[in-house]
């Protein structure tokens, strides 16, 4: 080996290091005029066809991308002007008449016209995943001209106006697609035509989705340039990449970690009751619904129910399951429905010796610390969980630890989502018959109207969305009601009465509210309020309004120095292994050559 | 290359891959239920489930599906992902060349290094530097390669982070060069090919080890010392390419063992490979996807046999007379 | 003018067992010397421990001198380095191994091996100057050269042992040692491959060890003969002398073994027992167990010594006018 | 070949001693290990990712459960499965290599191909479809790896019955009239036994792993704590990122040093049974 290559391997792989060490900071200068917020996720959007998509992430995209009919005012989640300016309920309830924004444009400039609004409560309301049902009530959807939409419903539907969870998608980019290709493959060309400030511009699944703003915007412009939503591999990914600055902010913060990531510098977390709670829920199918169901016949007696109620410390079940990011369950109404939401009086505090009382009153037995029988009955329960979930076993195991205080025995079964999901929804000759007595899981509802949680324990969803089997023809005639009344008071204490009912019965013991959980850089982001709803709810109005994201500036923070430090260091020791390897053979070929012969 | 000998192999390899269609199909079209697959709706109506299978041809008799299975297969139409309804095969094709990026580097590193340690054991038999190589590829061998991962993140990328833990590339850079684009990729393969290096390293260092000492026995070892040779020549032409024909062997049977690995690493480390895809499809029982890596999975075998069968009638003259 | 090859005292000893116990042996220039004794003796041992190349367990000792007819300056073999012996091994000694099966490596051309050998010891002109000589080489041992392109296992036996003849001469050396060229050959090819032999010695000048355990095989190649066993030499002298009047035990019994031409087909009795283990040697005379005619005496260590004109034993009774009738029995008595 | 060979080879070599100490001493847990773990391996405490502490040696994990205690409590999967599976796929192996090596032709040809697909076919993805078809449960688990892995058996067993078939005592037995099953039974069976026994426990190692990797892609059974679903849990509750290693080193360490020990008890098996292999690590 000559000195010479060797020098010119040297060099060669010296100019390699520079080469890379200079580019990334080049790199760095053209990408730091745009102002651009990038949210980072573990899980990321599937498919953006509104029509098959089923992940929650769609929303935070969607949400910024088009408008609902009538969307959600940031301040108190009340009905604001989205595609429909304003709208006007007939005498009898049954129509709604709503008059389009005037001069409203997609962002490819096209109109935003009444046709759009027709087919997406016409599409989207039945042939979609999760937009359909909505639109169940309604009977005729006309567009008299080019700004005026009037929907007529069987009843009167309360949902019309604030309760419409249908995103407004142009019918000339969809409507051209047959309804088969919509269901099965169909990818939205990009940018994807919408009329948020926002429209997605850029999506490679895995790795990111970008947003830029939507030039025909109706509203102010917002003061970001672009929006990434940056897929990481783990959720403990994304947090690592907000505390070394890699992206400003994340919508979906973890419970174990949430309170450590807090304490990190430039770091502020933000804790937000949400939509969803997480139930008990008691097998209560009656004998007429379910004749080949498979339960112990004590979870249908309620002072059973009411006194495991009494039993469970919910606190605790916050504060252990969750890591206290939850807040503690107070009926099926999630204190996240401001507008609607009431304290039950039947609300169920933690109180063993009233629980014991009760099973002592109502003559359930119990032997020494055993559980508690009645003629051959025993208070003993099956209370599957799913194994996704850390936090329902934990939970479960809590709920099984604080009834055995009362006598109550829960068996904890871990089970896959599919088999519980099996055990919940078996049928038998067209009929269902649930095989279990508890399990713990959860239910989200919509931002404003509370209905889509009301109705989950109502007689017409048994075979649909019940999981709990209720059936009480008081509570249905309640729901129904309060589905028609279009006046906020009333129908806010129509709703009183029927979480009142659900507390008495207890069809779900209903432990958390679950929140949201966001994290964001104060040094990146600044005008950060908490809003839908002021002043409790969460910072980025997540799947509800796309006010709170438009209306953030940028802050002073710089830029994240994304170093390469590994592959130098890696570099430079290959450079100095490959420098030695070659020294030592250079010096073996050329000097110093043993001899031949060794004098004696 | 003797053509009969290659086409033998080539047929043989067809013949496998016909068994592999036919169990990959028997898997998800007869254990999987197919209905509640494809539908994927929580309760679908007889009606519906009846229209899904006629579209789907679930009401051919079997051997009619097969088939069409067969046919699709080799149109590459896998079906449609349950979760991004994308292609199958699109996504397969996307998660291809990263699969290949981080198997092809771990698999050369760990040959390349195997290879080298095997030498550097064989030739010091009995002394301290082989029985701590021997140790040292035996706890790799006997550990879970997802642990090795895990703890290379918890040592380069958290207590001494100068390695991303994960991801092929920084998410969201807008890179200025291809090159830069490059380095940055280089720099995240780091620890995940560590990983995949030293998952494969031990097998490949126990089996040149052992190749070596057997080829170091041999009569003209010391033919090639007594005309004159330096041993470390002797060692280097001749030993070594005499021993590395049964790693070459080896490389191919393990490369199942490979495509293992590449899931748990990939897994880990959010490499956006056929591994990941495969754990994504696992979580989300998204079966078409899943049914698609593992005929990837099994054709990359098949493929890996061939070129072995290749490499050795290329690396050894002694099949290519006989 | 001086002897090619001198040995003095060679010891060779492993985890402290001797396997050469002080070999003495003198060639002279083109001289044919044939080493025999029954395996495990020491035959291939001493030819190693001549090129150095026993593994390092082993330990050597004693003085090696060649004195190649090109150079001025002795070799001294025993002071040699590694690096040192490089330039000594093939150069001006090489080696014709037993076993030719496994003594090419299988995945290269037989042609390479053969110029790598040239190349390592000469600077040629050309490609084409290796090329010539490979040719040449190939056709001096009786093979057509286009069998150069080929490997090792498309050979025949004897063409690969004609090819390890081939490499053995590619450096012209002074000194070609053979061992046990032939075993493994059937008995027309071994006799073509002696003749090889034989011939190329006279017509290249070469001095030639020709180790075999077949005394019949030596007495047709060599002019001078030496009987080894258990790590010594115990007889040395002219091959004629050695076969008529044979002046130590095993010698005779060696010969005696050996089948008659034209006699009975049937073979002589083998010697009784096998030589000794190198760790547990017996007292004095290494043969004494097996010996026949041991005696009281034969527990003192007999000395190699001149007992008749150009031959040596060592044996207490050389020289042996006439051999008595054995009596196998002798051998306990002795022992005491 | 006697007994006190084989008790030679486990109690007077190193490796024997090594290997069998350490199967024995997670096989000791496996069986008590619940039992004598300090804590309640599954309660949970607001001790988060505690480091250790005398309270917890090994610290707790993200629900603030026992790390230390569901180490132990964690060894029974492991145990039970690899050896579940390896004795599966042995039974499978052997009678699949008995079949095909004793009567050849069809029978052979046809169970050759079906062997030499199953090797071809890449175990773990084939192990992942099948648990994932399947309600992932400990009988599944076992099920699953014993099937996937019999085909190495079953091709040693084959080739080691081929020539015992050709062997002396076989031809007598057969030429005596002996009927197939009375052959196999009392001559190729026995001689094929040690054989079959080594290779069973190298498949331990195997099986242990490959639950180890299952459960970790969360498709282990998810009502028992076993040491690839500690890992799965420490990694999917982000403890490397956290620095916890002792939720993250000790469940990998207790797979590695298990597999390790079966590893080395099955290659000393497989030298006794192969002598060829001993003189080359003499």
């Amino acid at each position: 080996m000559r000195l010479r290559t060797i020098v010119a391997v040297l060099v060669a792989m010296a100019a390699l290091i520079a080469a890379i060490t200079a580019l990334p900071a080049g790199a760095q200068d053209d990408g730091g005029k745009k102002k651009v917020l990038r949210l980072g996720q573990a899980q990321d959007v599937q498919t953006l066809n509104p029509f098959v998509a089923q992940d929650e992430e769609n929303f935070r995209a969607w949400s910024l991308n088009w408008d609902l009919l009538v969307n959600f005012s940031p301040d108190d989640l009340t009905p604001v002007p989205g595609i429909a300016e304003s709208w006007d309920v007939s005498p009898d309830k049954k129509t709604v008449t709503f008059k389009l924004i005037e001069g409203a444009k997609w962002s490819d400039g096209e109109p935003i016209t009444s046709k759009d609004v027709k087919y997406s409560l016409d599409k989207l309301g039945t042939d979609s995943l999760i937009f359909s049902g909505y639109t169940s009530n309604v009977t005729s959807i006309e567009t008299p001209d080019e700004n005026t939409v009037v929907v007529k419903t069987k009843q009167p539907d309360a949902r019309m106006i604030g309760g419409l969870f249908i995103y407004m998608i142009p019918e000339h980019v969809y409507g051209k697609v047959p309804l088969a290709k919509l269901k099965k493959d169909f990818q939205p060309p990009l940018p994807m035509v919408g009329s948020g400030p926002y429209v997605v511009t850029e999506f490679e699944h895995g790795r990111i989705l970008r947003m830029e703003r939507n030039p025909n915007f109706r509203g102010e412009k917002p003061a970001f340039d672009e929006i990434q939503f940056i897929k990481y591999g783990s959720a403990d990914a994304v947090e690592r990449a907000l505390r070394l600055g890699e992206i400003d902010a994340i919508p979906e913060a973890q419970a174990p970690s949430f309170e450590k990531l807090g304490q990190a510098d430039n770091v502020k977390t933000d804790r937000a009751p949400s939509p969803s709670f997480t139930q008990l829920t008691f097998n209560l199918c009656s004998e007429e619904n379910c004749p080949d169901a498979k339960f112990n016949p004590a979870v249908q007696d309620r002072t059973v129910r009411q006194a495991i109620a009494y039993a469970v410390d919910r606190e605790r079940v916050n504060t252990i399951s969750t890591r206290g990011t939850s807040f503690p369950g107070h009926g099926i109404l999630p204190q996240y429905y401001k507008s609607w939401y009431e304290q039950p009086d039947d609300d169920y505090p933690f109180d063993p010796d009233k629980a014991n009382q009760m099973l002592d009153d109502a003559g359930w037995t119990r032997e020494g610390d055993g559980t508690r029988s009645k003629d051959g009955a025993e208070l003993s329960f099956d209370l599957f969980v799913r194994s996704e979930s850390p936090e329902n076993i934990q939970a479960a195991k809590l709920v099984a630890e604080q009834a055995r205080e009362i006598g109550v025995d829960f068996k904890v079964q871990v089970v896959s989502v599919d088999k519980l999901t099996e055990i919940t929804t078996r049928e038998v000759d067209g009929k269902m018959a649930p095989d279990f007595d508890t399990f713990i899981w959860g239910w989200g509802g919509d931002p404003y109207d509370p209905s889509a949680l009301l109705q989950l324990i109502t007689t017409d969803q048994i075979g649909g969305s019940s999981d709990a089997f209720y059936s009480n023809p008081e509570y249905d005639r309640l729901f129904d009601e309060q589905a028609g009344e279009f006046d906020h008071a009333k129908r806010k204490e129509l709703i009183r009465q029927m979480v009142a009912l659900s507390q008495r019965d207890l069809p779900y013991l209903v432990l958390t509210d679950d929140p949201w959980l966001e994290a964001y850089r104060s040094d990146r982001m600044t005008n950060v309020a908490k809003q839908c709803p002021k002043p409790s709810g969460d910072v980025l109005c997540q799947q509800v309004n796309y006010a709170a994201i438009a209306e953030l500036e940028p802050g002073e923070g710089g830029d994240d120095g994304g170093s390469s430090t590994g592959i130098i260091a890696v570099i430079a020791l290959v450079v100095v292994a490959v420098a030695a390897f070659l020294f030592v053979r250079w010096r073996r070929s050329r000097g110093g050559r043993e001899p031949l012969e060794l004098e004696t | 290359m003797n053509p009969r000998w290659l086409a033998g192999k080539v047929a043989a390899s067809l013949v496998t891959l016909v068994f592999v269609l036919a169990f990959n199909f028997f898997l998800f079209r007869v254990m999987g239920d197919p209905t509640t697959q494809l539908a994927r709706l929580p309760r679908a109506s007889p009606a519906e489930i009846e229209k899904l299978k006629s579209y789907y041809g679930l009401d051919k008799p079997i051997t009619g599906q097969f088939l069409d299975y067969a046919g699709d297969t080799a149109r590459l139409d896998l079906g449609i992902s349950q979760r991004t309804r994308r292609s199958v095969w699109d996504e397969i094709k996307d998660a291809i060349p990263w699969t290949l990026l981080l198997v092809g580097t771990g698999t050369v590193l760990a040959t390349l290094i195997g290879a080298w340690l095997g030498v550097i054991a064989a030739t010091r038999r009995g002394r301290p530097a082989d029985d701590g190589l021997l140790g040292f590829s035996l706890f790799t061998y006997a550990s879970p390669e997802y642990w090795i991962g895990i703890i290379l993140i918890l040592v380069f990328a958290v207590w001494l982070p100068i390695f991303p833990a994960g991801q092929q590339m920084t998410p969201g850079e807008d890179f200025s060069s291809w090159f830069a684009q490059a380095a940055d990729v280089a720099e995240h393969l780091v620890l995940p090919a560590t990983a995949m290096t030293l998952m494969l390293l031990g097998q490949y260092f126990l089996i040149m080890r052992s190749s070596m000492v057997d080829v170091l026995t041999e009569d003209f070892i010391t033919v090639k010392r007594a005309i004159g040779l330096p041993w470390d020549r002797v060692v280097r032409q001749h030993a070594v390419p005499n021993a590395l024909l049964p790693l070459v062997t080896l490389s191919a049977i393990q490369f199942g063992i490979v495509a293992g690995g590449a899931v748990t690493i990939e897994t880990i480390f959010s490499w956006p490979g056929l591994g990941e895809l495969t754990y994504d499809a696992i979580n989300d029982k998204d079966f078409p996807v899943l049914q698609g890596t593992f005929l990837v999975f099994s054709v990359a075998v098949i493929i890996a046999n061939l070129i072995a069968d290749c490499l050795y009638f290329v690396l050894d003259p002694r099949v290519q007379t006989s | 003018m001086s002897a090619l090859l001198e040995i003095r005292d060679l010891r060779v000893t492993h985890e402290e067992r001797p396997i050469l116990d002080g070999v003495d042996l003198t060639l002279e220039r083109g001289e044919a010397l044939g080493l025999a004794g029954e395996s495990g003796c020491g035959k291939t041992t001493t030819a190693l421990a001549l090129m150095k190349l026993l593994p390092a367990s082993f330990r050597q000792s004693g003085t090696m001198t060649l004195r190649p007819p090109d150079i001025e300056e002795p070799i001294n073999v025993e002071r040699r380095t590694e690096a040192g012996m490089q330039v000594v091994r093939w150069r001006h000694v090489s080696l014709v191994f037993q076993g030719a099966m496994n003594s090419l490596d299988p995945v290269k051309r037989v042609e390479h091996q053969v110029a790598e050998a040239i190349t390592l010891h000469e600077r040629p002109a050309s490609a084409g100057d290796v090329r010539a000589r490979i040719d040449e080489l190939l056709t001096t041992v009786g093979l057509t050269p286009a069998l150069g392109r080929r490997y090792a296992h498309q050979l025949s036996g004897g063409q690969r042992q004609r090819v390890m003849i081939a490499l053995a001469l590619a450096c012209r050396p002074s000194l070609v040692i053979a061992d046990e060229p032939t075993t493994a050959l059937d008995v027309v090819m071994q006799a073509q491959i002696l003749e090889l032999l034989e011939h190329l010695r006279e017509q290249l000048g070469l001095a030639l060890i020709l180790i075999s355990h077949d005394l019949g095989v030596l007495a047709e190649t060599c002019d001078r003969i030496a009987i080894m066993y258990a790590g010594r030499i115990v007889e040395t002298g002219p091959v004629r002398e050695v076969f008529a009047a044979p002046q130590h035990p095993y010698t005779k019994r060696l010969l005696d073994s050996l089948p008659v031409i034209g006699g009975s087909r049937e073979l002589a009795a083998a010697i009784p027992g096998g030589p000794p283990d190198p760790g547990d040697l017996p007292q004095g005379c290494r043969f004494r167990p097996r010996c026949p005619y041991a005696a009281e005496k034969c527990l003192e260590d007999p000395a190699l010594r001149e007992v008749r004109p150009a031959q040596a034993a060592a044996c207490h009774f050389a020289p042996w006018a006439e051999w008595p009738a054995a009596h196998e029995a002798a051998v306990e008595g002795a022992a005491g | 070949m006697t007994d006190l060979r084989v008790r030679d080879l486990l109690f007077d070599t190193w490796r024997g001693r090594i290997g069998l100490g350490v199967l024995g001493l997670f096989v000791f847990l496996a069986i008590f290990g619940s039992a004598i773990a300090p804590d309640n391996p599954t309660a949970s405490s607001l001790d988060v990712l505690a480091a250790p502490s005398a309270d917890h040696w090994l610290g707790t994990t993200e629900n603030g459960e026992d790390v230390f205690s569901q180490l132990l409590a964690g060894a029974r999967v492991s145990i039970v499965v690899g050896f579940a599976a390896a004795a599966i796929s042995a039974v499978l192996g052997a009678t699949v290599g008995l079949l095909g090596g004793y009567f050849g032709g069809w029978t052979d040809r046809t169970l050759d191909a079906f062997e030499n697909w199953f090797l071809v076919i890449p175990q773990i993805p084939l192990m992942i479809v099948l648990a994932r078809l399947l309600e992932p449960s400990l009988t599944v688990l076992i099920a699953v790896i014993g099937l996937t892995s019999w085909a190495g058996t079953g091709r040693i067993v084959r080739a080691q019955v081929l020539t015992l078939r050709e062997r002396a005592f076989v031809e007598r037995a057969r030429a005596l009239g002996a009927s197939d099953g009375y052959i196999i039974r009392t001559h190729i069976l026995p001689n094929t036994l040690p054989l079959i026994f080594a290779n069973t426990v190298l498949i331990v190692a195997v099986a242990i792993l490959s639950e180890a990797a299952l459960a970790f892609l969360g498709l282990g059974d998810p009502t028992r704590i076993s040491w690839g679903t500690m890992l799965e849990n420490a990694f999917s509750s982000g403890a490397p990122s956290a620095g916890a290693w002792w939720y993250v080193i000790p469940p990998g360490l207790c797979i590695t040093l298990l597999v390790l020990s079966v590893s080395i008890l099955g290659y000393l098996f497989e030298e006794y049974v192969n002598p060829r292999l001993r003189e080359q690590h003499a």
